[in-house]
Parts: C-alpha cells; structure tokens; sequence
C-alpha cells in the first residue's frame, strides 16, 4: 500500500450541491468510514431568507488551509468541504463537511473540528431578512468560540475571525 | 503607498462602500492605527468604527490581530466577527 | 414551538440504501444541524466478500433502544439507523447512522455514541471470504469496547454484546 | 420446559446448527450452567464451547451477562462477541 495525499475539495459557491452525490465520493476514497455535518437555514420567528456574504479573495483559500489543517491532525483520506453565499431560503443548506478516514473516530472528529472552523475562521458573514422587512446581522456567538478553541491546545499562531 | 480596503458585513454598510482606496500617513503603523485614521474619514467610517473592539481584519487575505503592522500591504479587509458554517 | 417527539427510523435490511435521501429526510426536520456516519466495506487482502449475520429477531429492536438512549442523551429530533446483512462486497455500505439537531455538537456526538455502540452492542457478526477460499470471523476489537465505554459513565445497566 | 436456542456466527458453525430445542435439568440455572451442560451434548458443542470466556448471550431479545438465571426463558442466544456497525 501506498500512502496517497488525502484528496482535498473546498467549493465555495451560490448554488445547492447533491449531498448524495458528496457522500458518495468520499465513500470511494475506500477508508470504510465517511462523517459529514449538513449546515441548514433554520426558520421561524418570520425569517424569509439568511443572506450569506463573504470576502471572495478570501474564502477558498481559508477553508483549504482549514481542510489541509484537519488532514495534518487526523489521518484522512479526504475532505470535502462546500459553503454557499448569496441569499438562502429556510431549508436551504448552507455547508457541506464530509471525511472519509479508515478510522470512524479520525472522520467525526475532524467533521467536528471543521465545522467549528467554519463558524469561527471562515470570512462569512449572515444577514437575516424578516418578513416584515427588517434585516439583522447575526453576531457572533461566544459559544461557537469556545467551541472552536477546544482545537487549539497544540496551535499558538491561529487567530479568530 | 495605495492600499486597497474591503469592507464585510455592517462594516461595509456602514462606510458605504465595499472597497475603496487610501494612501494613510506613515504615522499608521497597524492595523489599530489604520482603524482610528480610518473612522475620521466620514460620518459613515465613524459609525463602522465608533466600536474598534467589534472590528477584526485580514491583510492581504490571512487573518491578523489589530497590533499587526501594515508593512506593504496591499489589500486588508475590515469586517465583524465572522459567521459563517 | 411544541416540542415534537424525535423521529426515529430503524432499518435492518438486505439491500443498498440512499445516503442523500436519507439525508435530505433528516434535514426536512428542520434543526439545522444534520450529522452523519457511513461504513463501508474496505477491500485489500484478498477480500471478496464481508458475510453479515445477525440475530433477526432481536436487531431492530436493539437498534431501536440505542436510537431511544441517543434521544435521551441529546437534544435530537430525528436519528436514522441503517444496517445490512448479508453478502457484501468491497465498496459496499454497510451501516448508516444519521441524526438531526438544532445544535451541531448533539448531532455529532449523538452520531459517534451511535455508531460506537452499533460496534459492541447489536447483535451483528462479520465474516471475511477471501479470494483464495478462506473465511474468517472477524474478531470483537478491544478498542471497540474501550471507545463504547466512554458513553458508560451515566449508565450502570448496559452489557457488551 | 424447552428452551429455544439460537447459535450464532462461529458458534452456530460449530455447533452445527443454528437452533435447537433443548429440555435442560433444573439444575441449570444460570446461562454459564446452560454453557457448560451445552458443552456436553455432541462434540460440535464441546468445541463451540470450549471457552466459556469468549461466549455472549441474549435471553428472550435481551442482552444478559452469564450469571443471568435463565428462569422461564423461551428463547436464549449464544454466540461471540459482536462485531457490527
């Protein structure tokens, strides 16, 4: 056997993706184990849209080393990692974390710690539109920070976004 | 030198524009300095930055903390906290 | 909002399933947060075929108890548990585990417990056939037990299958 | 009364068959007692349960230990440890 890179995809998009289709990808990768966590627009309290900006220089570059982050700390074959910008429906998703490892534990934990990523380090930002017409920008959650410093014990150069 | 800013999110609804070019003074060393001399721009650029602390930046697409010197960046990015996933 | 039961749904099947379908079921429930695991059969060595035998009058409900445990452990509103029997070659899929949450560490965590204990605790057996004619039982791995117990901590009535 | 056993894995191949009906004396009582008179029946039983230790069993869809009573049980399974998921 041959060790082989792990295959890295980072898509960063306006348009759905087929989780079926992702899934499936990352199963032929051939570890036997593939997670995943599917990020969708929550509704209620009279939410017609979650508005995704970000900084499009940015993006790819920084879910790509977050992805190559998780394949030094877990033994991967690979990431798939899709976020979607643009304005999006309740039901929507938004993102996309998929590994596939030989390890059942190395692919959950590394879809944890992606995701977690994503809520902290990644150059989005969420605006949500209400029926009545009003707009508010979603701010930031010091839980989500908690969450992700969790990942940082053997890291001192990463910053927060 | 012409640095080339970006502005995200309320940051950029704020100032009221989404990029825009300056050329500071030499006494704007970091990225802190650069968000004081920014916020006496305009009404608009006073509001985005009346809260430096809400504030986090990119130079030249990576992340930096507000002590990070501009040096000879090119492009840096103001914007609030992300959130994203 | 009134609080809604979880949606459980146990399968113990033959036949391939639809992760996407699956999927998209789950995030129909609208938390926002959809977590998942697949195990698939790994090749190499030889291997023609994993043989999966089970104790048919006992796995769903098995699997149904677990699904119950994870919504009691965790904030979920729907977990979807898959499992085949029978004949399966490389690249096969064997189990699906999936969840849904309004928040991203329950479906995930819910999703590990899951799939741990799938691994000591339902009444499943595998058989390795090789290309050359030789079959073997796969042996209960230690560290499957020592992962399973993690989840131990609260419960004093569980044994190992 | 008659208990339903099933047999599993290499259990159930060394056994030689997947169930049987068995009408065990009142002195067993436990599932590690049903284990060692098992054991005595053919030598497809003796070999399947040579080592107790690496024995599981279920009573009527239930996991037990062996030191469970077997009681009114109508249907007990023995087999390996598990290996699913």
């Amino acid at each position: 056997m041959v060790a082989v890179a792990p295959v890295i995809d980072v898509r960063v998009q306006a348009e759905d993706f087929d989780v079926g289709a992702e899934m499936a990808g990352l199963e032929r990768l051939g570890g036997g184990a593939v997670g995943s966590f599917t990020g969708i627009v929550r509704g209620g309290a009279g939410l017609t849209a979650l508005v995704l900006e970000h900084h499009p220089a940015m993006t790819h570059k920084a879910l790509t080393r977050m992805a190559e982050d998780a394949c030094g700390r877990w033994p991967l074959l690979g990431v798939t990692l899709i976020h979607r910008y643009g304005a999006l429906v309740p039901g929507a998703r938004i993102v996309f974390v998929g590994t596939a490892s030989a390890h059942r534990a190395a692919a959950l934990d590394a879809t944890m710690f992606l995701i977690d990523w994503l809520k902290t380090r990644a150059p989005f930002w969420k605006q949500e539109r209400f029926a009545d017409g009003r707009t508010a920008w979603v701010e930031a959650r010091s839980a989500d920070d908690t969450a992700a410093k969790r990942w940082d014990a053997d890291k001192g150069d990463v910053m927060d976004g | 030198m012409a640095i080339e800013m970006l502005y995200f999110a309320w940051v950029r609804e704020k100032v009221g524009v989404g990029a825009e070019r300056i050329d500071p003074p030499a006494t704007v060393r970091t990225v802190a300095d650069l968000i004081a001399w920014l916020a006496a721009r305009s009404p608009g650029h006073a509001a985005a930055f009346a809260e430096p602390d809400r504030i986090r930046a990119a130079i030249d697409d990576r992340f930096v903390g507000v002590t990070a010197v501009i040096g000879d960046a090119r492009e840096i990015a103001l914007f609030p906290p992300v959130t994203g996933g």
